[in-house]
């Protein structure tokens, strides 16, 4: 496998930013990461992951769709849309680099979505395999193999180099345009650092988390189960999980009035917001529990009844971490499971 | 879709010489929702407004925009032109492009920009402007007069003459108040009793007044027109309606020590009593701290002497609930008590008097039947100091801040009265400043000085002591010839400060009034608003709004009076429809809006409401009383959820405006 | 007028002398009136219009007992001890000039001098 | 600093009905001059105001705001302008604590009989807005002219 | 401390004066409790938890919970007591509804900053003699306790209950923090740096509205940011306006009413330091108008209802500190 020794990633970095806008997850003074765009000098995070998901490359909060402009008393429609630039996406784990596959079948899925469409096609994702997991980590109750990320390209580390291993096409590109920087390298310390992480996934808290009991056959049983009223109670409606949420992609469109022009966009939409699903007539889930339950109905019964029985969790453990009062979709699927 | 049309006004050459009108109605015509744009020589003429009539029947508006002059001008103008042809008149905005454009700008350029974008504010905000209807609220009509002072019944009076019912509440047992006990009046000399109580027989014969005397208001409920109040009138253990004040009760009550509340304490009636001679209504009350019945159930003398059998010693406070129209407050004054300040040993020396004590001194029917006597000795005192500013203009706690206003004139009237009465009596006065605007009162001061002699010396007292041979050593400065004097003399009259009385202040929390800070009732404005609280319907009269002689006392009572008619005439009150109002289902019930409201309008009431998930929920929710609601929308921002919002001045409005303007 | 003595007064007295309404409650009030070649308010007065050389020159600096009385009564609260104090302080700091050296006190003792006084004196000269 | 000769701002001024507007007009009837640059909104009394309002105007391109209302003790409502003074105050901290320029921003009472106060005031806060150019810290990007 | 509030909730579920108990309930970490109203004692005994983690402020959610039937017992830490009783205060908790039992406040812990150390795969933490000893998948690591206790604990206003019908342990007093410390910082630097400093700040803000959600002074029935009546509705911040508008507007509805019980800073998935927003309010306050603690009483008039004649001009914001 080709490799980089650790010394020389900057030099790496500086070369691809030299050709297109790379974003790297980097360390804020809190202790956490957010993904910034690549000025020579950065250093990489050492984090597990980010805050914010990596989704935000594809799917931003907010994005300007159209705008509309009037003149006198007529409106004329401006196409805001623009060719995207080519960019690299440095450092996505193995959950994030799953969410873009669930995020795909949404957004790629007919009616396509041309504004997602257009940064997907434009982006290189470059994944980096897991070594130290975290204990709000279940990404492998998703058949998700932390040691051995999609993407375009997978990146491993044995603490001394980096491997690429190209996973497609683009992939194998955008080795080929770095490959002068490269030298093979030999993978076998690396499949000791492969193992003993995967011991490690198996000494998890989470790691028996099953998802056995959840899937599109189960709707009924779980849209009427008592135990709702109970786990929505402390649910303070915010929207925190969904918006750290890499798989979330629920989108509200507004008109903005400038004053001078009307502009559209889309933004973030949080089922859990009270206003979510309010139409003409009002809303069909009033209730706190109603909205509750939509979020992990969606992803643990609806999504896999769409999808092919795919989830639509990666078990990235973000919204483990930042619930306000620590109530998450763990504690939603055991709470469920027991009879 | 809205349909509105826009009038520009030239004003002659006012607006049009600096703003290119024809380019602002042209510009305008282009806004959205805009179906005509014009412009006219004068939009106020009678031509300009038929103009507008015209317009609004033949476009079918649904607003109307007049760029002109100031809307404090002609808004009303405009908005009757609008009612006459059916267009709601709220539908009508101004654009002030004349007192705020034309007038102000040289440069016809930057004029003529700056009145489009005027009209373009207008024309935004009157796209959400809503037909507004001016509510009515009906005026029940009675009119309620708190305090049977002099304030009192000359309000009284002047409501009954006009037709109306009104009911007086007056705390003590009689009316007359604080003129009952003065002895004669400044600067005429006339005798306060003989002009006092012929208007006390008035009231109490008046059919359309009802005197709840021995009572006092203990709730207020309500708003301008009809205010709900609930009247205590406190057991005076003799039935009003049998007592025929014939005083043989009083004469065989064994209790007789004590003291007399009428004569300032300087001497004592019986347990049961009548204040005074000419009391209204002439009925006896028996004063529970001293009846010996009433105390531990022996005695009875009075129940057994009294014919017409009035006599209830089983009597409780009756509580009675009326609803009033107006309210005029006339709760008036006390001299407040000088024993704070030591140094005029007022609280020790018997000699030493307060200025309405001496009142009670020389009145005839006072403690000495007339006779100006010392209270120590009943001796002639020969020599007379008073002491002005007693307690008034002080910055300490123990006084008050401000000018009594009567002391100068009153003190000038005793020394007057003295000097003529006793002339071997010699008087000092000790004055800071002698304050005496009012008509013939400078005169009248000056009188004592050159007629009666009375030794005015500008200084004040520092130091009065009572010494063994029963003088007193007045120690005072002389500012003028620079002298430190000891006056050798009989008594002192303390001049003292007047403060409004005790009971104003839990009264101003019932009906929602502001007070300043020294408990007198604040007007609604200064200047032209003086006999009206800032709350709609209730008025003031006499000293409660401030210190007052007896005619500056009528002419307010009968002021206030005239107020009070004038809302009583009516049958309704129109109110003003660009007031606050409260979106339930917003409201949280957080009381914020209404500690805010200045005017008491918004209350809470608790109400069910069919909640989002289809249960039923109890909330609390403010509601804006429209009649009482000024408009002013201190509660709009006070509210965090914006359920507060303003008629004709909406948040939504308003931005409208903003953004215009800032386009 | 000097208006650096005026402003030192106004800061070490504390007080406003602007509040005066000139009732002269303080000289009525004042026990050592007779003595004072000016009195408490005049002292006041006095140091309102700048005029405070006069009472530097003046044996009144010292005639104050410091009794308070004319605080206690002033209706205004202006304070004139305090400003008497203030001034007979300016005096004081003007070495060699008429102030009252405190080794001489002992000798003016008299009988008749009330003992208040004297508490007094010794508070303010052996500073 | 440097001052921008060509640059016009945009001041929005909230009057009150009762005192400023009528000292607004006053300034008028006088033919006292003060720059075209102030757009004045009525509202019924200066408590009326919102900081949304406030706010709002500096999004949609505002460089200055100016409230003015009739002077404290003096109000048609008696309390109004004390608790515009109250919130007004500590709006008017907060946008210096978050940075932004604290003369664009200004309360200012005004009577009645006050024209030439209005329009010295007007012309005295135009020209300190002046000096601060446009704003550009409390401005939103979509709302800005093209 | 735990078993003895387990012990008493038992007791009053027993004798019938509660039906109903709010605390928190333990997750699946050693640090994620979560508020809850239990109904049995056996709930109790299976999942109630109080320990160094259990930050969470529990009055919000008695706005609901006190018009219910019964009456709830609801366990308040000092700082809760202030949110309660404000609450009570503007009539959105019904008192007689409540038993409310005062407990002892923190220190506590929070598990942000122990990650922040680089700490992860967390599985036991202990509280030796105020060294942390956390227990990792990676081996163990000791901490000092002060290094990894709460932003809302480190600048503690009060340790007094202003509110409670029982106590367990001690009541504490009002202490003399250091809370407005980092405002005068703020207050001290020039304009230009205020500005990028909270440009900084504020630009992470992802508008989740967890601090909006949290905050015990925010119980509107419908914000004024998702009302779209109300002009200023907006869901995501799409310029940088937005994120100044909503946080500067929300901070102003909670001046007077906030009680500085470090929830919003607590919640905040980018850690933005909106107390500080908060703060400035209060300390502005204090100075302005006179000390005022919201939530201290149910009865004082807040500040913004309030005013005096001699209130001082508000040019004092021109006069003062560095432009």
């Amino acid at each position: 496998m080709l490799k980089i020794s650790a010394d020389k990633l900057n030099s790496l970095f500086d070369a691809v930013s030299a050709k297109q806008s790379l974003y790297i997850p980097v360390d804020r003074e809190s202790g956490s990461a957010e993904y910034r765009k690549y000025k020579s000098g950065m250093e990489m995070s050492k984090c597990l992951n980010t805050v914010r998901s990596a989704k935000d490359f594809f799917f931003p909060q907010t994005e300007n769709l159209a705008d509309f402009k009037m003149n006198g008393k007529n409106i004329e429609v401006i196409d805001v849309r623009e060719e995207c630039e080519d960019f690299v996406i440095f450092g996505v784990r193995a959950c994030d680099a799953r969410s873009f596959t669930i995020l795909d079948k949404v957004f790629l899925a007919e009616p396509v979505d041309s504004y997602y469409k257009n940064r997907r096609e434009h982006g290189t994702v470059v994944t980096m395999a897991c070594t130290r997991p975290a204990e709000t980590c279940f990404c492998t109750a998703f058949d998700i193999d932390p040691t051995s990320p999609e993407g375009d390209v997978a990146v491993f580390s044995d603490g001394e180099s980096y491997f690429f291993k190209p996973n497609n096409d683009k992939g194998q590109a955008f080795i080929d345009s770095i490959a002068d920087m490269l030298e093979d390298g030999d993978t076998a310390e690396l499949a000791q650092v492969q193992s003993n992480t995967r011991k490690i996934m198996q000494m998890l808290p989470l790691a028996n988390l099953s998802t056995d009991s959840f899937g599109g056959e189960k709707l009924m049983e779980h849209f009427n189960s008592e135990k709702w009223a109970n786990l929505s109670e402390s649910c303070i409606g915010c929207g925190t999980c969904t918006f750290v949420c890499p798989t979330c992609q629920c989108y509200d469109i507004r008109d903005f009035d400038t004053g001078n022009g009307i502009k559209r966009f889309r933004c973030w939409d949080s089922c859990m917001y009270s206003d979510f699903t309010k139409m003409a007539h009002g809303n069909p889930r009033n209730t706190q529990l109603e909205r509750f339950r939509q979020r992990f109905m969606h992803k643990l019964v609806y999504f896999p009844a769409n999808n092919n029985g795919e989830f639509g969790c990666v078990g990235c453990g973000r919204c483990l971490a930042k619930c306000p009062v620590s109530m998450n979709i763990v504690k939603v699927m055991k709470a469920l499971e027991e009879k | 879709m809205q349909r509105i049309g826009v009038f520009v006004c030239h004003c002659g050459t006012n607006i049009a010489a600096t703003v290119d009108v024809k380019a602002v109605a042209e510009a305008l015509s282009h806004e959205p929702g805009v179906v005509i744009s014009q412009d006219y020589q004068y939009m106020c003429s009678e031509s300009g407004q038929d103009l507008v009539k015209n317009a609004i029947k033949e476009n079918n508006l649904t607003g109307v925009v007049i760029c002109s002059c100031s809307p404090r001008m002609h808004e009303n103008t405009f908005r009757k032109a609008a009612a006459s042809v059916g267009l709601n008149p709220y539908l009508v905005e101004i654009a002030n492009i004349r007192e705020q454009c034309s007038w102000i700008h040289k440069d016809i350029a930057s004029a003529t920009e700056k009145a489009i974008i005027l009209g373009k504010a207008a024309v935004a905000k009157v796209h959400l402007n809503t037909p507004l209807t001016a509510g009515e609220s009906p005026v029940v009509k009675r009119a309620l007069v708190i305090g049977g002072g002099i304030a009192g019944i000359q309000t009284a009076l002047d409501i009954a003459e006009a037709g109306f019912d009104v009911d007086i509440v007056e705390k003590e047992p009689t009316i007359g108040g604080k003129m009952a006990q003065i002895d004669k009046t400044f600067p005429t000399l006339d005798c306060a009793a003989c002009i006092l109580t012929p208007k006390m027989v008035e009231a109490a014969q008046n059919e359309h007044i009802t005197i709840h005397s021995f009572s006092e208001v203990t709730d207020v409920k309500g708003f301008v027109g009809n205010f709900t109040v609930t009247v205590k009138k406190k057991a005076r253990f003799v039935d009003e309606t049998k007592c025929t004040g014939c005083g043989l009760c009083t004469e065989k009550c064994p209790m007789k020590k004590v003291p007399n509340e009428f004569n300032m304490g300087l001497d004592n009636r019986t347990a049961v009593y009548i204040p005074f001679a000419q009391a209204v209504p002439k009925v006896a009350t028996i004063d529970p701290n001293y009846c010996l019945m009433l105390k531990n159930g022996k005695c009875g003398v009075c129940s057994k002497v009294c014919s017409a059998g009035a006599i209830d010693y089983k009597q409780t406070d009756k509580f009675i609930e009326q609803k009033y129209g107006a309210i005029v407050v006339a709760t008036g004054f006390n001299p407040i008590k000088p024993d704070k300040y030591d140094e005029f040993a007022y609280s020790y020396c018997p000699d030493v008097v307060t200025s309405l004590e001496l009142e009670r001194l020389m009145n005839a029917a006072g403690p000495n039947g007339g006779t100006l006597l010392r209270p120590s000795d009943k001796t002639h005192p020969h020599t007379i100091v008073f002491v002005q500013c007693v307690g008034s203009r002080c910055d300490d706690e123990k006084g008050k801040p401000y000018c009594s206003k009567i002391c100068c004139m009153y003190t000038a009237k005793h020394a007057m009265l003295i000097r003529e009465k006793y002339p071997d009596t010699e008087v000092y006065v000790f004055y800071i400043d002698v304050r005496t605007p009012g008509k013939n009162f400078d005169e009248f001061y000056r009188r004592a000085v050159e007629q009666y002699n009375v030794h005015y010396i500008k200084g004040m007292v520092g130091k009065v002591s009572p010494k063994a041979d029963g003088k007193i050593d007045v120690q005072a400065s002389d500012l003028l010839s620079n002298e430190q004097l000891h006056i050798n003399a009989d008594m002192v009259v303390l001049a003292t400060a007047i403060e409004p009385d005790k009971t104003a202040r839990p009264l101003a929390t019932m009906l929602t009034t502001q007070m300043d800070t020294n408990d007198f009732f604040t007007e609604a404005h200064p200047k032209l608003r003086p006999v009206e609280s800032a709350t709609a319907g209730i008025f003031l009269s006499g000293a409660c709004q401030g210190p007052k002689d007896i005619p500056e006392t009528v002419a307010q009572a009968s002021a206030a009076a005239a107020k009070a008619i004038g809302l009583l005439c009516k049958n309704s009150i129109t109110c003003n429809p660009c007031v606050a109002h409260s979106d339930e289902l917003m409201c949280n019930g957080c009381s914020s809006c209404e500690k805010v409201c200045p005017y008491g309008a918004i209350t809470y009431q608790d109400k069910e409401f069919r909640m989002p998930d289809r249960t039923t929920a109890i909330r609390r929710v403010a509601s804006v009383n429209p009649a009482v609601c000024q408009g002013c929308g201190a509660c709009t921002v006070a509210c965090p959820s914006g359920a507060m919002d303003l008629n004709g001045f909406s948040n939504s409005q308003i931005m409208a405006e903003v953004d215009a303007i800032c386009k | 007028m000097n208006k650096n003595q005026k402003d030192w007064i106004d800061i070490t007295s504390g007080v406003n002398v602007r509040k005066c309404m000139r009732c002269g409650k303080c000289s009525a009030t004042c026990p050592s009136y007779d003595e004072m070649e000016y009195h408490p308010h005049q002292f006041v007065y006095m140091v309102e219009k700048g005029d405070i050389e006069p009472l530097l020159n003046s044996e009144s600096l010292y005639k104050c007992l410091t009794c308070f009385a004319c605080v206690e009564r002033c209706p205004r609260g202006v304070e004139p001890a305090k400003v008497i104090e203030a001034v007979r302080l300016t005096a004081v700091r003007q070495q060699g000039n008429n102030h009252l050296i405190p080794d001489r006190i002992p000798e003016m003792l008299d009988d008749d001098l009330p003992q208040q006084a004297i508490v007094t004196a010794f508070r303010k000269y052996t500073k | 600093m440097q001052v921008n000769e060509n640059f016009e701002p945009v001041i929005v001024a909230f009057c009150c009905n009762w005192c400023s507007y009528a000292g607004a007009d006053l300034s008028g009837t006088n033919r006292l001059n003060y720059p075209a640059n102030v757009k004045i909104i009525r509202v019924p009394c200066s408590c009326r105001v919102n900081p949304i309002f406030i706010l709002r105007a500096f999004q949609r391109g505002a460089d200055g705001v100016i409230i003015c209302g009739c002077h404290p003790g003096d109000c048609h409502y008696t309390s109004g302008n004390y608790f515009t003074r109250r919130r007004i105050t500590l709006l008017y901290s907060m946008l210096d604590f978050l940075g932004i320029e604290r003369n664009r921003t200004r309360l200012e009472w005004v009577s009645a009989a006050e024209g030439a106060k209005f329009a010295d005031t007007m012309n005295k806060f135009v020209e300190d807005v002046k000096k601060l150019g446009k704003n550009r810290r409390l401005e939103d990007l979509r709302c800005r002219k093209q | 401390m735990q078993e003895a509030m387990i012990k008493r909730a038992k007791e009053l579920l027993a004798d019938g004066t509660v039906n109903r108990v709010i605390g928190w309930k333990r997750g699946e970490f050693v640090y994620d409790s979560t508020p809850a109203v239990f109904g049995t004692a056996d709930e109790i005994d299976a999942e109630f938890v109080f320990d160094d983690f259990t930050q969470a402020n529990v009055s919000k959610y008695l706005v609901k919970e006190s018009k219910k039937d019964g009456k709830i017992l609801a366990f308040l830490k000092p700082c809760d007591t202030y949110s309660f009783n404000q609450l009570v205060k503007e009539h959105r908790i019904i008192r007689e509804n409540v038993y409310v039992i005062g407990i002892p406040g923190g220190p506590k812990l929070d598990i942000e900053k122990i990650k922040a150390k680089g700490i992860t795969g967390i599985l036991n933490v202990k509280n030796v003699n105020y060294t942390l000893e956390i227990e990792t998948l990676y081996g163990t690591e000791k901490l000092p306790f002060y290094e990894a206790i709460s932003g809302k604990c480190a600048d503690c206003k009060s340790k007094k209950h202003v509110v409670y019908d029982e106590l367990i342990g001690e009541d504490g007093d009002v202490l003399d923090s250091n809370r407005f410390d980092m405002v005068e910082k703020l207050e001290n630097m020039t304009a230009q740096e205020r500005y990028d400093f909270w440009r900084g700040e504020l630009s992470k803000c992802i508008r989740c509205n967890a601090c909006r959600n949290v905050c015990p002074a925010c119980t509107c029935e419908n914000c004024v940011f998702d009302n779209p009546k109300s002009g200023i509705e907006n869901k995501a911040a799409a310029d940088s306006f937005e994120e100044n508008m909503f946080h500067i507007i929300r901070a102003f509805h909670v001046a007077g009413r906030c009680t500085d019980c470090g929830e919003c800073s607590r919640v905040c998935p980018q850690h933005i330091p909106l107390h500080l927003l908060n703060r400035k309010f209060i300390k502005d306050i204090n100075s302005l108008y006179g000390e005022y603690q919201a939530g201290a009483d149910t009865t004082s008039k807040s500040p913004l209802t309030d005013y005096r004649a001699d209130d001082c001009e508000p040019s004092i914001v021109h006069e003062r500190g560095v432009e």
